[in-house]
């Protein structure tokens, strides 16, 4: 399969496009990074104990800060660079599982809807309808609430990103639901969907094992674009206070924190996440980009 | 001269009475005024009152009204429209009731004169009464707003008829709202405004840029580490001082057990003084001072600041920055290991309140105590601690009487809602000598004993750790250079003491 | 077509019952509303006449079957916070909202379309990919900090722009706008560039995918065998086609407009419903975010069907058959 | 006119250069008809493009030249190459359903057309277009030319693509498989309007087709094209009547001839080499499950009305009777053909007896057992796997994501005829070598094949299934000919060893006559005939059989009418 992949026309495009290089390549140091954070910096930002407010804004190297602290510390004395590399991990944690659970909530139901048509579908999009009524922040909102009535204080906290993570993904399931259904009203007609419903194949099999692997294209740059959506809409979330606590450092978080720097001087607990912010959303879009003309290859 | 000034929030009404809240308190001020009003200094002096005292042989006070003051409609104010506002303020369905908790009566004795009897001596009542604002009977009757609107709208909500220095405009909630000065005013003029218009702004970084780009004159607040930026360019400068309101922790002393712990299940080790003394040994005043606050607060060792009538000065020392001590203060309580909890804050109620949560967490972990911090905004906040959802909480205290008695009746005393008593004291501190010095130290009129009384108490709850004090909040304004203002220890900004030059 | 749009309105009644019971249940969950609405010393026990009072005590579904009928009845109720009628609240406030969505459209439509279609053309162009590049890092950057970068590099440092609000308005009839003055569009050009560069790159990413599918399609080709010339080719032959899609998303991003249009008007004080919302969530102004979100489910509804129709309009295959 | 000499075209890719056309000349005088054939990727559209200008990218002319009358064509900047666009030489695409811009009216893509390369005004512009549109038979065109695309019939849409390409009066039109997409009778209108303007206007036209019927009926010249080379080139006649190189000479003896049966096609490479082992045991395989001849086919009665889209608010549409009391007899182990033109409800058929769509009335037998109708026939009813379909698309018919393994063994899974993963790896590969593939075939994709390579796929998987009744839906109307004939050819084989009952649907009466024992006329949705083959084709009864003979190309060559000049 790997050697499958290695082998196709997509790779091959791929090594003769420069800007998907360098989106990968960035991609990659980014995930890498915040993949391998717990490792690659010394000190935790969530170990309270492991940083002083004593070290508090110091400035970058450049600007003749501390050696021990290369692109600075921020209000709390925490190292931008564990602060980033930990914020890129819960961002993408929170943005891949959004983006998870999305897909497979609006692709199955997408499917479902187009697969079986009818009354079914006109309810599920209807229902799309109605979230899509819903901004993201009453959705947050909503999750949020329900999980506080409905969870014991003492895991609530724990629970926060889950709760994002949930808000996030349902507002962003209408793109996979709408786009699925779209092309499997393509697709249903084909002849190897009717060759295989005609045999007498489970629709549950027709719908997974026929269907879906020839629509995955148009979804997986819905996946991409919408995982570089959810992690913004994660920052604008936080802005908003509906998202994470301050302690909880996602990239969004910081660059919510960050903002009560933008004038006072401490310019970077700003700059540092928003710059890494920018690079990992344009690199993914890049990619996006990129998957989507390797799937189309009439635009190539 | 035109005047623009803006602020976080808009207030919500303009009936006084409609609600007790900074915001609508501050802002009508300038429109409505009461019996009683706080100068620049926030002692007390004579409004719609020219003198007051005592009644004698009957517990009360007896308010003698000034004369020829007329309301910005030109009716005449009189004794009638006292008695009517007290009514309207005292009402279920006024916010302002509380201040008239003590009062059996009111009566009218000749068309200047009136008495509030209380139910036992209260020497402090004049005081507590300084934002009770006086309507006019008539105005009030005949726009249908003989109480204050509750679940619906009334007149009152939107128009404003006061004996103050400026009369309402025009208004457009939320947006714009214009005073002019009244003409007809009784007192000395000393301000220049020929118009002044307000204009909420909620994003303080909004704010900061209406304020330099010219387009407002004065802005209150600004973020604090903005201060030194705003200071540094020409043409501004920064209002520093200090607000009457204590930040603290407290703890939930009535729990048996914590809620947010994951080792320490079966207990509550808050409820040793010592674990208590621990974490106040465990905080760093100093290092939140310069990192987080920048220099400008002032630690705090009693529930009032420094310059509050009844602050001890006996008692003034708070427990040093030591972890040491605080780890073996630990250890002596059984907890060498030390635990974990919870602690809660909000993130949009008082300056800076999530760093210094962040700030104090990291400090609590440095000697053993695990703090699992929740912050959140302040709008389900008390509704959590009301419900006891913490083992310890940040809570901001400003008393609204400017005098310690304040704090004690709602911080220190046990609960009691029959009595309206530590309706705020979440984790229900409980100390029998407190709650036995409280009705006395209401009715001493002596100062001296009082203070003694009052010394006693701060002595019990230093000892006792029931809460722990941290700082006084500090108030940042920012103007423009060529105005001149006042900046009032309670927050409020009152436009009369305005000059643009 | 009647009947077409009669459907529509039945299940868009469906559509905004709905939001309006989602929305309810929320309420319940955003805080305690009658702790915002009373100060300090108020006590516990006038706390909870006030919350009787109000109702609050009453169960969820008695509460909803009262905001849903004294709605279908044309009452609207009281704020908590202000305590006026929510109707006029809001009424006040569309018009902010929907002069700032409209043109923050209108931009991304007017710049968006015209560079999809440039950058299709020349894909591999220095400038298409600088334009694609500098967009995509616009989007990049989430939106209150470009807000307040917009507010402090044209308003403070430049003095080009005012900082916040709609400057000069004019009332007409029950609509203040700000289309009327000089004043009120340098007030209105900041906050509609914030909102609308998502909807720009958004159009004009769309508007490139879908110019370079049509340009490979067929009727391109044969049109171009015919030698028609190539400003009615791109314009007239395949940008016409990339439509559909293109006014699919617009439509659907409508509610994107709206939720970011909340971020935005905080971000740059823009007295809408946006603004308003975030206020009443504050507050926990029960009444106002009710009737907010069935506003907005409205809008959204409309915004849908009108769609809808313009998918007639553009394309005749959908249209109702006649002999011709 | 125009001339090409050692056209030659690469499309640089991923694994080097390629070169679709090598050294490839041929000319045009006016009015002059000159075909082009050759099997599916053999250049023949790459031609068509490189004289238009308007390669596909990556590709590129290495080399060669392209003259039109006096001028270069590759010497012509962009612009002037778009210049002579439409005025000079145009061309009509393959496709009429997806050529003209369905957003505009007929009129404005005439009118545009005609203005944008003369100077004149626009209701001269409208009329020529109206003038012409009579010229090429759309009645009452003057009203008809406000209509959209979608509102004109596949026939009518193909004349409009002529239209446009004639209005501008060019010299050369390129014409691409013209006549592919439409039936017989529209077929041969549009030829003959081709025909027409080539007389009467002077206009040359490459017409590019694999037809070779189409070729011999109407064409001047004719070329050969195979591999991007071209193997032979004359005269018509000459080309046709004596072929010199034995591809053409291959290809001529795979055309099926619409006069006589032939018990197999002659094609052009010796395709079936299953002598092997391995399709042996299929074949045992196959006989095992198949002990008697296959089950017979009765249907009876059947009705099914489709609902349009509603288009008033009071009325209800009125349904379109796709087909009307259909009755007719499949013989066990024959094959029955079913023709009609386009619409006439072939597969409308198929799919009701395939289960796939609920008829308004009408039962059906299987055998001897009732035939369930589609909403009655459980998932797991045993004529799910006795009938087996074939269809016409061999590109969407194979799912591209599932190895050729994996989609052969589905059926053998899915019926639990064979439990053993092991077995039916094997299975497979036998059934694979009895279609005639290489055994390496299962473990590719089916992207990874030509057309008539998964045409056989599909037939695999189809037997897989040990079917008793197999209907094959128009199974080579996307192949050409040679490919088209090694098809037949496996199926006439299969049929013959497993005595399988066959329903045949094309539109092609010569295909149509090399297979079947009966044949069965539908039009409209109504049976107009059922007779055995030999009687139908040699003695029709209905008027609409035998115009539908008549319209059939034949290899009869065209009598040269006008001298070349
Ligand atoms: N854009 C392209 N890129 C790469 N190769 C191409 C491209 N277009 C055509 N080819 C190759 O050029 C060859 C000739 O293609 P062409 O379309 O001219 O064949 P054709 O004779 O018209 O076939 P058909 O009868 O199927 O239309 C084929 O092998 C094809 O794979
Ligand atoms: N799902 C459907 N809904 C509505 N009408 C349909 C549907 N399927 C087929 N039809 C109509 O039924 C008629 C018969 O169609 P059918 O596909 O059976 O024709 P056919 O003989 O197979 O034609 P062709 O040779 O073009 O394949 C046509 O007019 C077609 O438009
Ligand atoms: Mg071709
Ligand atoms: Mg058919």
């Amino acid at each position: 399969m790997l050697g499958r992949i290695w082998r196709s026309d997509g790779m091959w495009l791929f090594w003769r496009s420069p800007a998907a290089v360098l989106a990968a390549i960035v991609a990659i140091v980014i995930i890498g990074g915040a993949l391998l954070s717990p490792w690659i910096v010394a000190t935790s930002p969530y170990d309270l104990a492991s940083f002083s407010l004593m070290d508090g804004l110091l400035p970058p190297l450049w600007q003749g800060g501390d050696p021990r602290f290369p692109l600075g510390t921020d209000d709390q004395g925490r190292d931008m660079i564990a602060a980033i590399l930990f914020g890129a991990r819960l961002s993408l944690t929170i943005g891949l599982m959004a983006m998870a659970i999305a897909s497979v909530l609006g692709i199955g139901l997408g499917l479902a809807a187009g697969y079986f048509g009818g009354r079914f579908d006109a309810i599920v999009m209807r229902i799309a309808d109605v979230q899509l009524a819903l901004p993201a922040i009453l959705t947050a909102l909503l999750i949020d609430g329900i999980s506080r009535g409905l969870l014991p204080p003492d895991v609530q906290q724990s629970f926060r990103v889950a709760v994002l993570t949930l808000a996030i993904a349902l507002s962003l399931w209408v793109n996979f639901a709408r786009t699925a259904r779209a092309s499997v009203f393509v697709e249903r007609n084909k002849d190897y969907v009717q060759a295989a419903i005609m045999m007498g194949q489970h629709p549950l099999r027709v719908m997974t094992y026929h269907i879906l692997p020839n629509i995955l294209g148009p979804l997986l740059v819905i996946m991409t674009v919408d995982l570089a959506s959810a992690i913004l809409l994660e920052a604008t979330l936080s802005f908003l206070g509906i998202g994470l606590p301050a302690d909880s450092p996602s990239l969004g978080t910081l660059i919510r924190i960050g903002m009560q720097f933008l004038l006072s001087g401490e310019w970077w607990i700003l700059w540092v996440p928003t710059l890494f912010l920018v690079a990992l959303v344009v690199s993914i879009n890049i990619l996006g980009d990129f998957l989507r003309d390797v799937f189309n290859p009439k635009v190539r | 001269e035109t005047f623009r000034w803006a602020s976080t929030t808009d207030a919500q009404t303009m009936d006084p009475h409609a609600v007790n809240s900074t915001p609508v308190l501050s802002f009508l001020n300038n429109i409505y005024e009461g019996l009683v009003r706080r100068g620049r200094d926030m002692t007390i002096e004579p409004s719609l009152a020219v003198s007051w005292e005592p009644l004698f042989g009957e517990n009360g006070w007896r308010f003698n009204l000034r004369e020829g003051v007329t309301f910005q409609d030109g009716s005449a104010f009189n004794a009638q429209d006292v008695l009517f506002s007290y009514q309207r303020a005292s009402d279920e369905a006024a916010d302002t009731r509380s201040w008239f908790a003590p009062v059996t009566e009111v009566r009218i004795v000749d068309d200047y004169t009136i008495d509030f009897i209380t139910e036992a001596p209260n020497p402090l009542f004049p005081d507590s009464i300084a934002n009770f604002m006086i309507l006019d009977q008539d105005w009030a009757e005949s726009n249908d707003a003989s109480l204050p609107a509750r679940d619906a709208e009334n007149f009152a909500t939107m128009n404003a008829n006061g004996t103050g220095a400026f009369a309402l405009a025009s208004r457009d909630p939320g947006v714009e709202t214009r005073l002019t000065p009244n003409a007809t005013w009784w007192g000395d003029v000393e301000h220049n405004v020929t118009e002044a218009i307000f204009t909420p702004i909620g994003n303080s970084s909004t704010g900061l840029a209406a304020l330099l780009s010219g387009e407002i004159d004065f802005i209150q607040p600004i973020p604090l580490q903005d201060a030194e930026q705003v200071e540094g360019r020409d043409g501004f400068k920064v209002l520093e001082g200090e607000e009457t309101r204590v930040i603290m922790f407290g703890f939930g002393h009535e729990h048996d057990a914590l809620l947010y712990s994951s080792d320490v299940t079966d207990a509550n080790p808050f409820q040793d003084s010592k674990v208590r003394l621990a974490a106040a040994h465990a905080i760093d005043m100093d290092a939140i001072d310069r990192v987080i606050f920048r220099g400008k607060i002032e630690a705090a060792n009693q529930l009032v600041p420094e310059g509050i009538s009844g602050y001890s000065n006996a008692h003034t020392n708070r427990p040093e920055y030591n972890p040491e001590r605080a780890k073996e203060l630990l250890a002596e309580a059984g907890y060498p290991d030390g635990f974990s909890f919870g602690l809660k804050c909000t993130n949009d109620r008082y300056i800076n309140d999530e760093a210094l949560c962040r700030a104090a967490a990291s400090m609590f972990a440095a000697v053993g105590l695990n703090a699992e911090l929740s912050t959140g905004p302040v709008r389900d906040y008390w509704t959590q601690l009301r419900e006891d959802d913490f083992d310890m909480f940040l809570l901001g205290w400003s008393p609204g009487t400017f005098d310690a008695e304040h704090p004690i009746r709602f911080l220190l005393n046990s609960q009691d809602d029959e009595k309206k008593l530590g309706s705020w004291n979440f984790g229900n501190y409980s100390n029998a000598r407190v709650d036995e010095l409280l009705p006395l130290i209401q009715e001493e009129i002596d100062p001296t004993t009082r203070q003694t009384m009052i010394d006693e108490i701060v002595e019990i709850t230093q000892n006792e750790v029931a809460y722990i004090p941290l700082y006084t909040q500090p108030l940042i304004w920012a103007s423009k250079d060529n105005i001149d203002l006042t900046q009032r220890a309670d927050n409020f900004f009152i436009l009369r003491w305005v000059t643009v030059n | 077509m009647a009947l077409f749009i009669f459907k529509r309105l039945i299940q868009s009644v469906f559509v905004m019952i709905a939001v309006a019971f989602l929305a309810f249940s929320l309420f319940r969950f955003v805080g305690d509303p009658v702790s915002q609405m009373t100060g300090v010393e108020t006590s516990v026990a006038d706390q909870d006449r006030l919350r009787e009072e109000l109702g609050l005590n009453d169960p969820i579904v008695a509460q909803f079957y009262r905001f849903t009928s004294d709605l279908l009845h044309g009452e609207f109720g009281y704020s908590y916070r202000t305590r006026q009628p929510v109707a006029s609240m809001i009424a006040t406030r569309i018009p902010a909202t929907l002069e700032l969505g409209v043109v923050a459209l209108l931009i991304s439509l007017l710049v968006g379309i015209p560079a999809g279609v440039f950058t299709a053309l020349r894909p591999k162009g220095l400038t298409s990919q600088t334009i694609l590049l500098t967009t995509l890092v616009g989007v990049s950057i989430p939106t209150f900090v470009i807000g307040i970068l917009l507010i402090f590099l044209f308003g403070v440092q430049l003095g080009w722009l005012p900082t916040f609000g709609r400057g000069g308005t004019v009332q007409i009839g029950g609509w203040t706008s700000s289309l009327f003055t000089l004043d009120g569009w340098r007030s209105l050009l900041l906050p509609a560039l914030t909102l609308g560069i998502y909807q720009l790159t958004l159009t004009m990413r769309l508007v490139r995918a879908e110019m370079m599918e049509v340009m490979q399609s067929d009727y391109i080709r044969f049109a171009t065998a015919r030698g028609i010339p190539y400003r009615s080719l791109y314009f007239r032959h395949a940008l016409a086609n990339t439509m559909i899609p293109v006014i699919t998303i617009i439509g659907l991003q409508f509610g994107g407009v709206i939720a970011f249009s909340i971020v935005t008007e905080s971000v740059f004080q823009w007295p809408g419903m946006g603004l308003l919302f975030l206020e009443s969530i504050r507050f926990v102004d029960i009444p106002v975010m009710g009737v907010y979100l069935v506003v907005i489910a409205f809008f959204f509804v409309l915004v849908n069907l009108l769609v809808d129709l313009l998918y007639f309009a553009i394309d005749p295959r959908l249209r109702v058959k006649e002999d011709v | 006119m125009l001339e090409v000499s050692g056209l030659t075209v690469e499309f640089p890719g991923r694994h080097g250069v390629f070169t679709a056309i090598e050294d490839v000349s041929l000319t045009i005088a006016p009015g002059e008809i000159h075909g082009l054939v050759g099997e599916s990727g053999a250049g023949k559209s790459t031609i068509g493009a490189a004289i238009i200008g308007l390669l596909q990218p990556p590709g590129r002319i290495a080399a060669g030249t392209l003259t039109l009358d006096q001028t270069d064509l590759r010497g012509l900047s962009p612009n002037e190459a778009h210049n002579v666009r439409g005025k000079r030489i145009s061309m009509i695409f393959q496709d009429p359903q997806t050529s003209l811009n369905p957003l505009m009216t007929i009129e404005d893509q005439l009118i545009e057309t005609i203005l944008a390369h003369e100077r004149i005004d626009a209701s001269e512009a409208r009329q020529r277009a109206i003038d012409l549109l009579e010229e090429i038979g759309i009645e009452n065109a003057a009203q008809r030319i406000r209509a959209y695309p979608h509102q004109f019939s596949g026939g009518m849409r193909q004349r409009v693509v002529i239209a446009l390409a004639l209005c501008t009066n060019p010299e050369l039109i390129i014409a691409d498989e013209p006549t592919t997409a439409l039936d017989v009778a529209v077929q041969s209108q549009v030829l003959e309007l081709i025909r027409r303007t080539a007389d009467t206007r002077g206009i040359g036209f490459l017409l590019i087709t694999h037809d070779i019927g189409v070729i011999a009926q109407i064409t001047d010249q004719v070329t050969v094209l195979r591999g991007g080379k071209v193997v032979e080139t004359g005269p018509t006649e000459q080309v046709l009547g004596a072929p010199q190189h034995e591809y053409t000479q291959a290809l001529m003896a795979a055309v099926p001839p619409l006069d006589h049966k032939m018990q197999r096609f002659l094609v052009p490479e010796s395709t079936l080499p299953s002598t092997a082992q391995a399709s042996e045991d299929a074949s045992e395989w196959l006989r095992q499950g198949a002990q008697t001849l296959g089950e017979g086919l009765d249907v009876t009665d059947i009705t099914v009305r489709f609902f349009g889209t509603r288009t008033s608010l009071f009325k209800k549409p009125a349904p379109l009777v796709a087909l009307d009391n259909v009755s007719f007899l499949v013989k066990p182990g024959s094959v029955t053909g079913l023709v009609g033109e386009s619409g006439s409800g072939k597969s409308t058929l198929a799919r009701v007896i395939s289960g796939m769509i609920q008829p308004a009335t009408g039962h059906m037998r299987l055998g001897d057992e009732a035939l369930p109708l589609a909403r009655d026939r459980g998932r797991k009813d045993p004529s799910r796997r006795l009938i087996q379909m074939v269809f016409q698309d061999p590109y969407s018919s194979l799912n591209g994501r599932h190895r050729i393994g994996a989609i052969l063994s589905e059926p053998l899974s899915l019926y639990g005829l064979e439990p053993d993963a092991q077995r039916r790896r094997a299975l497979c590969a036998a059934m694979i070598s009895l279609v005639g593939l290489p055994a390496d075939t299962i473990d590719r994709y089916p992207h990874q094949f030509s057309g008539g390579q998964r045409q056989r796929i599909a037939v695999a998987r189809s037997l897989l299934a040990r079917p008793r009744v197999l209907i094959c839906d128009e199974p080579t109307s996307a192949l050409d000919v040679s490919i088209q004939a090694q098809i037949l050819n496996l199926l006439k084989d299969l049929q013959d060893r497993f005595g399988l009952t066959i329903l045949f649907i094309s539109h092609n009466l010569a295909v149509v006559r090399q297979m079947a024992d009966d044949v069965v006329v539908l039009k409209g949705g109504q049976v107009i005939e059922a007779s055995p083959s030999e009687q139908f084709f040699e003695n029709p009864q209905s008027d609409y059989s035998k115009s539908l003979l008549s319209l059939t190309p034949s290899m009869s060559l065209r009598k040269p009418s006008h001298s070349v000049g």
